[in-house]
């Protein structure tokens, strides 16, 4: 790891910066600096404030108070235009993209190199092309980016960082919605800027990214400054401590509980274009785990076993019995509830009350009016609130007010609320923090201990490890293997996930 | 107190001294009725004791005059006098304020029988259908095709015209003419332009468009003009001098029709009046006192008719622009 | 790109199966003369629905342009009435600017105000129209009263080819270089897709809006002198309700109304889809009641039409799966 | 699930405090558009009051909400619609064919009493067909419905022509211009009932909520076990019927149908709702704002007209009214903050 260049004045300087909105102090008298040719982990719980204090950097916000300072000289951005043209880009936490436009042109969105008064498009296409060569993936450039996996998108929005030269890179998460091999990718890439003398601020709630890429940390709690350091002198125990304000007990808590009966069978499920003869069982008590690279269609085939894809065929029996699931609120009755991938599009209903996205699908059992059941929406909103820790003032609040993080435990509440029998959970960490994370694998151990059975979907290898009593990995749309979790080590699944499997069981 | 009579003598009020006269047009913004306007206030200033209130809605509809007289049985006008959009739509609320002791006269386009005591009209239909058949026959020298566009199929005066002019057209003095077609141009510019248009390309032998609707009536002219029709196309009907001038200058337009506008709003005024003031004669069957324009009989049925329609030409057209 | 594409392909298919249609019927309109008549009458349609496209882009509605058109054109023909020896093109420049300024209140208030658009152009709507009736004092302005050179205009012929036609294809190509090749352009497209993610790219959002409506606007105020000239009468009503003919050219155009795609030929053939119906139904001499009805069920074949390949049936996955069943 | 939630309970707390709503805030109330609606309509009544003669006697107020009353009552449903992300612009032109059903169900013979039923089956099928064509193939409400209310006021004058329907009986006149002990006119009574049914179902049923849930995400609603489509499809032949029913009372009150019966309502139904604070991008929105602005419209339009100001300055009135009503919020607290 390269030695952090300290003697050097730093490139990028926060000081005493602080962010309110209506009532929430979102950064509060932060400081910060980051030096060329260095990573800087900025950590901290969901809702710490870091992706504010991107937006403060980036010009999107204008801060309240506070000043930032760009090789020694302080600087205020009015627009992202600014920031930009200062010399400082991001990767956001949230995905930044034009649906319509070509890849190409995502790269170059707002800033389209001009050639006698047009866009030089020729130039725009040359120059992605370039990019991508440099980043070493393959991607069309003419192609329309909702044509592209999730995957593939978050490289154009990082070839869009790199595209503006930039004296410091921010990226917000950059691998939360990434798989293994991606994320190898991407870390090779964080070097490569790093040898260049970029300064980066990675961003992330994966302690083991930090200690492989980051050199320095600075943790942030609750809008504040915590501490910061050199990585080399800090172990993990001591950051989560410092990010959490307490201990967390880590690792994954596996629930000592014996499967029971066959719960849910899944026959020959399939579909004209996003999978085909899928078959699996699920018993009680169990932890099925999906592991797969991402896009591999987990989330079409437990989208479809939810009754959100009317063109699945299939049968699927449940308790002995064969159920017909023709719509979502079929599985809903049935006991069946699903924990959707995509929290601001799928989850939550981001304008409205915590209170009312968490009794939204129970609202049968609730009553016809609700008005005189207040009482009760309350008490099962607030339960599940608490046991999830939820970072909230009142219930009413509504969600866009939260935190990432935050905002995915009300779509967490809400699905666990509806008291199911089997629950799938598509990427329930995606995003969140250490200490809600454990609390996540705390909560699944506590669903399957009461009778419960859990489809966990998951990009994160560790996760499904060591959480799953069974591992099933799909690729292209099909069963690849499954794996008893006896079997399954890292090797071999990734393996069977990059579609290898007969070439390991040859072996 | 609804019942209460503002005419009566004695009232405290010095606006109650006045006859409140509310003149409810089709439409706002038509220089036809603008000129009926003036001549009410022309027999307002004779009258001396009249207030003229001159109202209508924005777009020609029926809901929107209900609206207005709705709001004027509210004031506790004395008397109103409306061209109605709908004979029959305007019924209901006009016997309301007939109940409440408000004098309803209609005039120029008429409300059914039971929801006023008196229809002035501006000529009567007969006259008014024969007259642009004759400027047509005229104009093309006695022979051909004619054609005819209205304004909207809702309109009800131009409909009753286009039944005279279909019925008339079987007279042995019309057996030359032969009515091809009948569209409507919606009282929009673009639209009757096109239908114009429409006419003249799909019937090649087309020697004279009818139009009793002054936007159409321009729209043909103007589709004349820019097709180089003029001298083989003639376009005749009714419109405003001031708003045909240009038309006839042009050539597209030998001759079109009007009533006097101003004669009609002071005629239909002077009729309110006699109402208001409970002449013994202003009943069917009776005779209203029209100032200037003598008396004016009223028949069984509550109508009246005034002078035949006045035809205009390059001869006597810019003098009547400069009036209306 | 493809399915763009084709989707115009299909349009153009469309209309000219139509014209060929009503040419069999009433073999006048397909004459040359009637076609360049056809062509100089669908002009302001597509001029306005060029500028409405682009505000459709950006995620918005321009429901104020007839408004718009109606106020500019009156505030023409006035100008033209009172001032007889103004060279025509101040007449025109006024309007256009009367146009621009009242496209520039809508985009104020969408763009700095962040109003949304529908709301603000159905209240800017009422209000110039109001406008028109309280500045003429409700009175026409006719041919007599317009000047000779400012009636002529748009139907004279310049290389045997109307000013109208001419003006328009100015238009059609300024809207296509805009659209395409200008940053400006470009913009909007990226606003119209995903508009909280504009800002985070640098995009000036309420600055290209301003603008946006503004051009509208000015398209509109051209149109309004343009219209009255041609029509030759300048009234309060004119161009009443043309604001949803505008929209559903650009929506048979392809135009999403929710943003982010439509091109400059989808706009160009829907304008002209529309123009077809409205010059032949006339013409096939269909019963004159019929019209509305028929006009409605062609938009509703439109949009669907358009509407099949907006439908996403699901993702590919399954790389081998159609491999598999031929193979079968 | 009663059970584990109380034991549950019991056994947890989280390290934050979460309360059950935010604690009162004077600012809060005020700052709600229904305060100001309130306010705008108090000082509209008292202004009108004042300076109007003839405004404030009880006949003429009641007789002033004839104007207003069927707008009204489409724009209930409407608000439901626009609240689901959804609009109607074809109102007026499914008006128009339903009163054209009513005049061929009378012309034909039908009794009297099953007009009203004629209307709201008319107005219903209308509504179908627009949610059919919204639902079925996935276009954009505001596209379909500005090609259905070409064709429905297009059949309307199909079956017309340039004749009119008149002579209906007796029992609609009394319904739609008639009075309730010669005083209340029933057309408003009618409108206050649907608005109490209307704000009941919308603010304390779960259709209602679930309402909001679609227009606010309609994708989350779907993953949430929502019929999206259904409430879609039920609400669009819910604004046909209302617009039936409107039909049936406006064909009453005046008599006579014609193709062009309530041509340009439904701008006017469109304002109504969004003076009413019904947010255009859905998810938010109150019935009782919504009769706050049906009422404020009337006072101010009523007075208006009263004053005898021209229609056309009225409509600059409306225009600028819901202009300045959506601006002076924004103008007030500064550019909102992006999300
Ligand atoms: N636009 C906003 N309006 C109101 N509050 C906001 C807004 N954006 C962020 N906040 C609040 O500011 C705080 C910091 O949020 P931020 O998104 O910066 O957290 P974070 O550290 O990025 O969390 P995560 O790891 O979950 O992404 C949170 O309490 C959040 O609720
Ligand atoms: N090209 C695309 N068009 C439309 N939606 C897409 C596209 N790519 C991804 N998505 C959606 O984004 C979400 C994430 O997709 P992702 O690439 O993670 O694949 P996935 O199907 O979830 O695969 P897996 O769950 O096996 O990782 C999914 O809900 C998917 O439907
Ligand atoms: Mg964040
Ligand atoms: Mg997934």
């Amino acid at each position: 790891m390269a030695a952090t260049p300290h003697h050097t004045a730093p490139v990028l300087q926060m000081t005493g910066v602080s962010k309110r909105f209506a009532g929430i102090v979102a950064l509060n008298k932060v400081a910060l600096s980051v030096h060329a040719g260095e990573v800087l982990a900025l950590i901290g719980e969901n809702g710490a404030g870091k992706s504010t204090l991107v937006k403060t950097l980036t010009g999107i916000y204008r801060p309240d108070e506070g000043t930032i300072a760009l090789g020694g000289q302080p600087v205020s951005f009015a627009n992202a235009q600014d920031a930009m043209a200062a010399g400082i880009t991001a990767v956001h936490q949230e995905s930044v993209m034009f649906d319509e436009l070509t890849v190409a042109e995502n790269i170059w969105v707002g800033r389209q190199p001009l050639q006698r008064g047009r866009i030089d498009w020729a130039r725009i296409e040359r120059e992605a092309e370039q990019l991508f060569a440099r980043l070493e993936v393959t991607l069309p450039v003419r192609a329309r980016v909702k044509d592209l996996s999730v995957a593939q998108r978050h490289f154009v929005e990082i070839a869009r960082a790199l595209s503006q030269q930039a004296r410091v890179v921010i990226l917000d998460e950059p691998t939360a919605a990434l798989s293994q091999r991606e994320i190898v990718e991407l870390y090779r890439i964080v070097r490569q800027l790093r040898a260049a003398g970029t300064a980066i601020i990675f961003i992330t709630h994966k302690f083991d990214e930090i200690f492989a890429v980051a050199d320095r940390y600075t943790v942030l709690r609750d809008g504040q400054y915590v501490a910061a350091g050199r990585i080399a002198d800090v172990t993990e125990a001591e950051l989560v401590a410092l990010m959490v304000g307490r201990s967390v007990q880590q690792a994954y808590p596996k629930a000592d509980v014996t499967p029971g009966e066959v719960l849910l069978e899944v026959r020959h499920f399939c579909h004209p274009t996003e999978f085909d003869d899928v078959s699996f069982q699920l018993r009680r008590g169990e932890i099925l785990g999906f592991y797969g690279l991402v896009g591999a269609g987990r989330s079409e085939v437990m989208q479809a076993l939810f009754g959100l894809t009317p063109r699945a065929r299939g049968t699927v029996t449940l308790d002995g019995a064969e159920v017909r699931i023709a719509c979502a609120a079929d599985a809903i009755a049935h006991g069946i509830a699903y924990v959707p991938e995509d929290r601001q599009h799928q989850g939550a209903h981001l304008t409205m009350p915590i209170l009312h996205n968490i009794t939204l699908p129970i609202l049968d059992r609730i009553g016809f009016f609700l008005r005189g059941r207040r009482a009760r929406e309350n008490a099962v909103a607030r339960h599940y609130s608490e046991q999830l820790e939820l970072k909230a003032n009142h219930l009413c609040q509504h969600v866009a007010e939260l935190s990432g993080g935050n905002q995915q435990k009300v779509v967490l509440g809400k699905w666990l609320a509806t008291d199911p029998k089997v629950i799938i959970l598509d990427e329930p960490t995606k995003g969140i923090d250490i200490g809600s994370k454990a609390a996540v694998h705390r909560f699944i151990g506590q669903l399957v201990s009461q009778g419960l059975a859990v489809i966990l979907v998951s990009s994160e290898l560790p996760e499904v490890l060591g959480l799953a009593d069974r591992i099933v990995v799909m690729h292209q749309g099909r069963v690849q293997r499954e794996f008893a979790r006896s079997d399954a080590t890292p090797e071999n699944v990734v393996a069977a996930a990059s579609g290898c499997a007969h070439a390991l069981e040859a072996a | 107190g609804c019942g209460e009579k503002p005419a009566a003598d004695g009232s405290p009020k010095a606006k109650a001294d006045k006859v409140r006269i509310a003149m409810v047009v089709k439409s706002l913004g038509n220089g036809f009725f603008d000129a009926a306007h003036i001549g009410a206030q022309e027999a307002a200033a004779q009258l001396k004791d009249v207030e003229i209130i001159y109202t209508g809605p924005t777009t020609p509809s029926a809901e929107g005059q209900i609206e207005i007289v709705n709001s004027l049985i509210s004031q506790k006008v004395d008397a109103i006098v409306i061209s109605a959009n709908d004979p029959n739509a305007l019924v209901p609320i006009a016997k309301k304020a007939m109940q409440r002791g408000i004098k309803v006269v209609s005039f120029d386009s008429g409300l059914a029988q039971d929801g006023r005591l008196m229809q002035l009209n501006p000529s009567n239909a007969q006259l008014i259908g024969r007259r642009q058949l004759e400027m047509a026959r005229d104009a093309i020298g006695g022979a051909g095709e004619i054609a005819i566009l209205s304004a909207s199929a809702q309109a009800t005066n131009q409909n009753l015209w286009i039944d005279v002019m279909k019925a008339e057209l079987a007279k042995p003095e019309f057996a030359q003419l032969k009515l091809v077609a009948t569209v409507y141009g919606d009282d929009q510019s673009d639209k009757s332009y096109r239908e114009a248009q429409g006419l003249l390309r799909s019937h090649p032998n087309l020697k004279a468009i009818i139009a009793p609707t002054t936007v159409g009536i321009n729209a043909a002219g103007k589709a004349v003009v820019d097709e180089k029709l003029v001298g083989k196309v003639y376009v005749t009907g009714l419109g405003l001098p001031s708003e045909m001038a240009g038309h006839v200058k042009s050539g597209a337009v030998k001759e079109f029709a009007i009533w006097n506008p101003i004669d009609l709003g002071y005629a239909a005024t002077y009729a309110a009046y006699d109402f208001v003031k409970g002449r013994p004669d202003a009943k069917a069957g009776g005779k209203v006192d029209a100032g200037r324009m003598g008396s004016i009989a009223i028949d069984a049925k509550g109508e009246a008719a005034m002078a035949e329609p006045f035809t205009y030409n390059a001869a006597n057209v810019d003098k009547f622009a400069k009036i209306f | 790109m493809k399915v763009l594409k084709q989707r115009e392909f299909l349009l153009a298919c469309s209309i000219v199966v139509l014209v060929l249609l009503v040419g069999l019927r009433s073999p006048v309109f397909v004459s040359p003369a009637s076609l360049a008549n056809l062509l100089t009458d669908s002009t302001l349609l597509i001029m306005l629905a060029l500028t409405q496209m682009l505000v459709i882009v950006t995620r918005g509605v321009d429901l104020s342009v007839a408004s718009n058109l109606a106020l500019s054109g009156m505030m023409a023909a006035l100008l033209a009435a009172r001032q007889p020896d103004l060279p025509l093109p101040l007449v025109m420049l006024a309007a256009a600017a009367i146009g621009l300024l009242l496209g520039l209140v809508n985009g104020w208030l969408i763009g700095y105000l962040e109003l949304p658009p529908i709301v603000v152009t159905l209240g800017t709507m009422s209000v110039y129209r109001g406008l028109v009736f309280v500045l003429s004092g409700g009175a026409w302005v006719s041919s007599h009263q317009m000047p000779q050179h400012f009636i002529g205009f748009p139907l004279a012929r310049l290389l045997g080819i109307t000013h109208l036609v001419w003006i328009a294809a100015a238009v059609v190509l300024a809207a296509w270089f805009v659209a395409r090749h200008s940053r400006f352009g470009r913009d909007l497209y990226a606003i119209g897709n995903a508009p909280s993610c504009a800002r985070y790219v640098g995009i000036p959002t309420a600055r290209r809006l301003l603008w946006t409506y503004g051009l509208s606007g000015l398209m509109a105020g051209l149109c309004g002198y343009l219209w009255v000239a041609r029509y030759a009468v300048a009234y309060t009503e004119i161009a009443y309700g043309f604001e949803f003919t505008v929209i559903a050219a650009c929506v048979i155009g392809g135009i999403s109304i929710a943003g982010g795609t439509g091109t400059v030929t989808g706009a160009v053939l829907g304008a002209l889809f529309l123009a077809v119906i409205g010059n032949a139904l006339p013409v096939v001499q269909v019963s004159p009641f019929w019209q509305s009805a028929l006009t409605g069920i062609v938009i509703l074949a439109a949009v669907s039409i358009n509407a099949r390949d907006g439908k996403h049936g699901g993702r590919q996955i399954l790389p081998l799966h159609q491999v598999d069943r031929s193979a079968a | 699930m009663n059970t584990t939630t109380a034991d549950m309970t019991a056994t947890h707390s989280s390290r934050y405090t979460i309360h059950d709503r935010p604690g009162f805030r004077l600012g809060a109330l005020l700052g709600k558009w229904e305060t100001l609606l309130a306010l705008l309509f108090v000082a509209a009544f008292l202004a009108n009051g004042i300076l109007v003669p003839h405004f404030l006697d009880p006949y003429n107020l009641a007789d002033g909400t004839f104007n207003f009353s069927e707008k009204a009552l489409i724009a209930l449903p409407m608000a439901l619609l626009i609240i689901c992300r959804e609009i109607d612009i074809s109102v007026s032109g499914i008006l128009a064919l339903a009163s054209v059903a009513v005049g061929l169900a009378h012309t034909h013979g039908v009794p009297p009493a099953l007009l009203l039923p004629v209307a709201l089956a008319a107005g219903t099928a209308c509504g179908l067909l627009n949610g059919v064509l919204v639902t079925r193939f996935a276009l954009p409400s505001i596209v379909v419905t500005i090609g259905t209310v070409s064709l429905f006021r297009g059949l309307a004058s199909v079956v017309l022509g340039d004749k009119a329907f008149t002579g209906y009986p007796q029992l609609m006149a009394d319904w739609g211009q008639g009075y309730f002990f010669d005083v209340i006119p029933r057309e408003f009574v009618v409108l206050l009932a649907f608005a109490a049914l209307f704000a009941v179902v919308l603010h304390t049923t779960r259709w209602g909520r679930r309402i909001y849930a679609i227009g606010n995400n309609p994708v989350a609603a779907r993953f949430a076990g929502i019929e999206v489509n259904r409430y879609r499809l039920v609400l669009f032949m819910l604004t046909g019927a209302m617009a039936g029913l409107a039909a049936w009372l406006l064909t009453g009150r005046i008599g006579s149908t014609r193709p062009n019966i309530a041509m340009g309502w439904e701008l006017e139904v469109i304002t109504m709702v969004i003076l009413g604070g019904v947010s255009i991008a859905g998810g938010a929105g109150t019935i009782g704002g919504v009769m706050l602005a049906v009422l404020t419209l009337g006072t101010v339009t009523y007075g208006l007209s009263l004053a005898n100001v021209p229609g056309i300055y009225m409509t600059i009135v409306v225009g600028l009214l819901l202009l300045v009503t959506i601006a002076l919020p924004r103008l007030l607290h500064g550019r909102k903050v992006a999300k």
